[in-house]
């Protein structure tokens, strides 16, 4: 059941191991309600997060992208994030030209102490999606199986 | 028997709305600047006074197509195993394709041979095909780049179609060829043509006359074996290609494809797609190996295809029709006429042009 | 655009080098194309005018040795990216510059023509000449200049060994190179949407605009083609239209040198150069880049600021 | 509009038919042979083919990929696919096991002149997985082995593990009907046998061409040089038979990848002559 009630929507997450991921199982044990519509994909880094992850997801027909990795400065690898921040800031310019509306893609830093922060953040961007609402269904994505759709 | 009849120009909408009614109805459509073969709506521009970028041929051999869908199930009796099902049901409608240049058709008949002149027909380019009606308008002018009689083609060439518009006074003598263009021309909104017939036969020879004048009359030269085998010839004629699809993609004659698995949690598609044989992709196999790695080899096969194996095969028969398009829309200008024409010559020239 | 004086540098070039790739005729007067002269007796037959379009130095990584090639000021961009990261080394480059004042777009000269077979055409300092079967007829080169001409700001090249020509000054003041894309980000979202699903859906997956592009590397493991990952299907799908072609100008972010090529390329007439030069204006905006200007620059996606001026953290709204 | 199906009308050559895995054998570390029985009953009685035909093995979601059918038609219980793992649809393979569904599309191409090579006497030649097609046409020579002369083979691998079918090269060195000769490249552990490149092996055997048909497989390489020293030993270029492999898609001529100029490989090959190969002008 979404937080948000109504329809759950689909939304991506792409958390970095060592502290999003992290501050999402904080928040996690520490029983917080968050909403149920955020699908989690664990990566090593910020930095791994490819923008083509995030125009893939948005392709397929999801309703919202997030990605958050470590503060900066914080980064297990030392600079990951760093570089994350620079696509990640090109991506989210360039989604509204092609007709994607930006604030379907956050990006953002949560460590691993910060449950709150992250609870916060997934409830803030679930309601953010809602009032959006779906996205757009590109025509052919109409064809595929219902599975497959948001 | 041959039916002559008179489509007024005022009346060419009204006729293909009345074709739609019937049949689905693809006709060059002016897109911006650009003419491609699309679904005839009510508010389309139709546009008969140039070629279209590319060939109707998608009409028929669609750019990718499922051939099957498959679905995974759980066996009833052993929930450990899992069965899978197959469908290959297809949907066939009946198709019109309006305003082909004679090159088009030829570009159609050449892929039928192929698909169907086989111990393994191919069923689904010949359920489509079969249900599909040809209408091919005289070619008024040679575009840039055209090169039809010089390949056994014309701008007049009636043998690959259904019907034949030619343009006359105020409209276009509609002459039928088949049966099924012939079951076409039964529409109220057509006039008698006898009166034009005339007129058609002096356009058609003008029109033919002007493209021999321009490309020249079918050269039956074949090709040289020595210059087609020599590496230093493709080497030189490949120097600039970019290796994309483009020119096999605009071309009303290449039908090469690659076959795909999707799937989505419990069930996919088989999928067929065009493919082009100028991609490094197209002949590497998963060692590694490529037999056509280098662009060379490559454009020998694609020339090789249409100059020389296609006619081992089919009579001798030119798989090119000397439309032009590749050269039209390649991004360097590969021109496929003047190196077909270099390897006629046993020149010592290995320049790919002249 | 100083064609002898071109074939004066190429004459004392060609025996330094194992090519020369510069421009001869091709099937019409519209469409020189590119040529590679290995021998002297080559060199009369080469071309330079405003049709001279193709950016050359897209051959450069292809070419095993030592090569000159003619370019034009984007061209040169092109060079000094390439070398910037190197895909080639310029030691192996002989930089052949040709001011340049415009090239000319053969789509919008075909418009001015209404698409009429080009039998001839000459070029007369700011007209061109075409002929066809009804006759000639002289456009202004303003008029049908390639769009990116119109703003250019780098007429002569950046870099060159030998320049064919007097430099030129940019003609750009007053202008502003980025207000196309200004003017189509003023768009509503379902405008932008609707446009590029309708430009998208004659995409024939051809991959000229890829091919054409000099800065695109991933070759073979282009995520078009190759299912080691499997990114993408070969549905001819707007999915897939759309998804390649972003991701085409996601990796040329801070890397295109906005030569044009990608658009020129695209049989379908497609104008896929708007999505780079959308990401350009973006770099600039953050980063005070630009692609191809200096040899010692490093583009801005393969570095970072541990303090970044222009990216402020974004609120969820 | 109106719906067809289309197997209704002609037989449709791209629609697989679905087969069970009811055996798998790992050959060496990254050769696996599987055993597969069509679905269909009435079919796989019905099943016929010729030693040397291939078919496209599917995993349905990952794609096709083609293999020899290396079990002879003289044993139908099932029939065998030997697979290399090499790309994406070879490692979905690999992953199978017993009772798993895959599609079959078989058989397709041409097969061994073996009615003519009657009362001949036989040399294999033979590399890695390239022994697959031989095996078909060694076993159906066994079989039936009164209408065939003398048989040699002549099988290599990189080293010990990388030998396949292990189980038939031990039944076939113990037969007195054929002579085997085993060889690996240098330094491998294993029993004592021949070392060295199966061209350098085949040039020390030094067979006679008189009244033989010598068949070849292995990889490109190998090939080439072995077809080089049949032409030294005097074999006429229409009694050395080799069969190709190359990238595959429809495996009915039509898709256009794996032409020899006008030929194709999965259509009107995979075996020639190499008489054949020279009037295709094709190199190794």
């Amino acid at each position: 059941m979404s937080f948000v009630g109504g329809k759950e929507l689909r939304i991506v997450g792409f958390l970095c191991n060592w502290c999003s991921y992290g501050g999402a199982d904080t928040a996690g044990v520490s029983r917080f309600k968050q909403p149920t519509d955020l699908r989690i994909i664990r990566v090593p880094c910020s930095g791994r997060v490819d923008p083509l992850f995030v125009v893939k997801a948005f392709i397929s027909g999801a309703d919202g992208v997030l990605v958050s990795g470590c503060h900066p400065r914080d980064c297990h690898y030392s600079d990951g994030n760093f570089y994350a921040r620079r696509r990640l800031e090109m991506l989210k310019r360039f989604l509204p030209f092609v007709g994607i509306d930006a604030r379907r893609f956050h990006y953002t830093w949560v460590s691993a102490s910060e449950g709150q922060r992250w609870q916060q953040t997934v409830t803030d961007f679930t309601k953010v999606i809602h009032e959006l609402g779906p996205t757009p269904l590109l025509p052919q994505n109409k064809t595929l199986p219902k599975e497959a759709r948001a | 028997m041959k039916k002559a009849r008179y489509l007024k120009k005022q009346k060419e909408k009204e006729f293909i709305a009345a074709l739609g009614a019937k049949a689905r109805v693809y006709a060059p459509c002016l897109e911006d600047e650009a003419v491609l073969f699309k679904p005839a709506e009510p508010d389309s521009t139709i546009c008969l006074s140039r070629p279209a970028v590319s060939s109707p041929k998608s009409v028929i051999y669609p750019q990718s197509e499922t051939l099957f869908s498959f679905r995974f199930k759980k066996d009833a009796e052993d929930k450990r195993r899992t069965l899978v099902e197959l469908d290959d049901t297809i949907e066939v409608p009946d198709t019109i394709i309006f305003g082909a240049r004679p090159c088009d058709a030829r570009g159609i008949a050449i892929i039928d041979r192929a698909f169907s002149k086989t111990d393994t027909p191919d069923p689904y380019y010949l359920a489509r095909r079969e249900k599909t009606t040809i209408v091919t308008l005289t070619c008024p002018e040679p575009s840039s780049g055209c090169f039809c009689t010089w390949v056994g083609c014309g701008p007049a060439e009636t043998s690959n179609s259904d019907v034949m518009m030619t343009e006359v006074e105020d409209g276009y003598l509609m002459e039928a060829l088949t049966e099924k263009g012939e079951a076409l021309l039964e529409s109220p909104i057509l006039e008698d043509g006898t009166p034009y017939e005339a007129q058609a036969r002096e356009a058609q020879k003008a029109a033919h006359e002007r493209m021999v004048k321009e490309a020249g009359e079918t050269d039956t030269t074949p090709v040289d074996p020595e210059t087609f085998d020599s590496q230093a010839f493709w080497e030189k004629a490949a120097e600039r290609c970019l290796g994309c699809g483009a020119c096999t993609y605009l071309c009303p004659t290449c039908y090469c494809f690659n076959i795909t698995d999707e799937t989505v949690v419990d069930k996919g598609e088989r999928i067929r797609s065009w493919d082009a044989c100028m991609f490094h992709h197209f002949t590497l196999e998963a060692s590694g190996h490529n037999p056509r790695a280098a662009k060379a080899l490559r454009l020998k096969n694609r020339i090789g295809h249409k100059f020389l194996y296609y006619g081992e095969k089919y009579d001798g028969i030119i798989a090119c029709s000397g439309c032009g398009r590749c050269i039209r829309g390649c991004p360097v200008s590969m021109e496929i006429s003047t190196i077909a024409s270099a390897l006629k010559k046993n020149s010592g020239t290995v320049s790919g042009e002249q | 655009m100083n064609l002898e004086k071109l074939k004066e540098i190429v004459r004392t070039v060609l025996p330094s080098v194992d090519v020369v790739v510069g421009y001869k005729k091709g099937f019409d007067a519209l469409h020189p194309v590119p040529c590679f002269l290995t021998s002297p007796e080559e060199i009369d037959a080469l071309v330079l005018n405003p049709a001279c379009v193709h950016n050359l130095a897209a051959y450069l990584p292809s070419l095993k040795n030592k090569a000159a090639v003619v370019v034009k000021g984007c061209d040169s961009r092109t060079v000094v990216q390439l070398a910037q990261e190197g895909l080639i080394k310029r030691e192996n480059v002989v930089v052949i510059g040709v001011p340049c004042q415009g090239t000319v777009s053969v789509r919008k000269v075909l418009s001015a023509i209404n698409h009429q077979p080009v039998i001839g055409a000459s070029f007369e300092n700011d007209t061109l000449v075409v002929k066809t079967k009804k006759g000639e007829t002289r456009l202004a080169l303003h008029d049908v200049l390639s769009d990116k001409c119109l703003t250019c700001r780098y007429p002569t090249p950046v870099l060159s060994d030998h320049l064919a020509g007097e430099q030129i000054e940019p003609k750009t003041a007053g202008k502003e190179a980025y207000q196309d894309i200004r003017d189509f980000d003023a768009r509503s979202l379902e405008e932008r949407r609707a446009y590029w699903l309708k430009e998208f859906d004659r995409c024939i997956r051809c991959y000229a605009c890829r091919n054409a592009c000099p800065l695109c590397v991933c070759r073979e493991s282009c995520i078009a083609e190759t299912r080691d990952p499997h990114w993408m299907s070969q549905r001819a799908t707007q999915n897939e239209k759309m998804m390649f072609h972003m991701i085409h100008a996601i990796h040329l972010a801070g890397r295109c040198t906005e030569c044009g090529e990608c658009e020129r390329a695209c049989p379908m007439g497609i104008p896929v150069a708007k999505l780079k030069k959308k990401i350009n204006m973006e770099m600039k905006e953050l980063f005070g880049y630009e692609p191809g200007i200096s040899m010692d620059d490093k583009p801005p996606m393969y570095t970072f600021k541990v303090e970044e001026e222009k990216i402020e953290e974004h609120k969820i709204r | 509009m109106s719906s067809e199906q289309l197997t209704a009308a002609v037989k449709n050559p791209y629609l697989p038919d679905l087969a069970t895995v009811v055996g798998v054998v790992d050959e060496t570390p990254n050769i696996k042979s599987f055993r597969v029985v069509l679905n269909d009953e009435e079919k796989m009685k019905r099943f016929s083919f010729e030693p040397g035909q291939v078919g496209q093995l599917s995993v349905f979601g990952v794609g096709e990929s083609t293999f020899v059918i290396n079990s002879p038609p003289t044993r139908m219980e099932y029939l065998q696919f030997s697979v290399m793992k090499a790309g994406e649809a070879t490692a979905a393979l690999h992953e199978l096991s017993l009772g798993d569904q895959i599609g079959v599309r078989a058989p397709l191409g041409n097969w061994f002149p073996y009615r003519q090579m009657k009362g001949r006497d036989i040399l294999f030649v033979g590399g890695g997985i390239g022994l697959a097609p031989l095996r078909t046409l060694i076993l159906f020579m066994l079989d039936t082995r009164k209408d065939y002369g003398d048989i040699t083979i002549i099988y290599g691998a990189r080293s010990h593990a990388d030998l396949c079918y292990k189980e038939d090269l031990e039944d076939w060195g113990k037969r007195h009907d054929i002579e085997l000769i085993l060889t690996v490249d240098a330094n491998s552990p294993g029993p004592p046998i021949r070392e060295g490149f199966v061209p350098t092996i085949l040039n020390e055997v030094a067979p006679k061409p008189d009244h033989k048909v010598a068949i070849t497989c292995g990889p490109p390489i190998m090939i080439k040089y072995v077809l080089q020293n049949l032409a030294q030993l005097g074999f006429k270029d229409v009694d050395v038979i080799t069969t190709l492999e190359a990238r595959m898609k429809c495996g009915i001529g039509l898709c256009g990848r794996c032409n020899i100029g006008s030929s194709f490989i999965c259509k009107d090959g995979p075996v020639f002559s190499l008489a054949e190969l020279k009037r295709l002008k094709f190199e190794m």
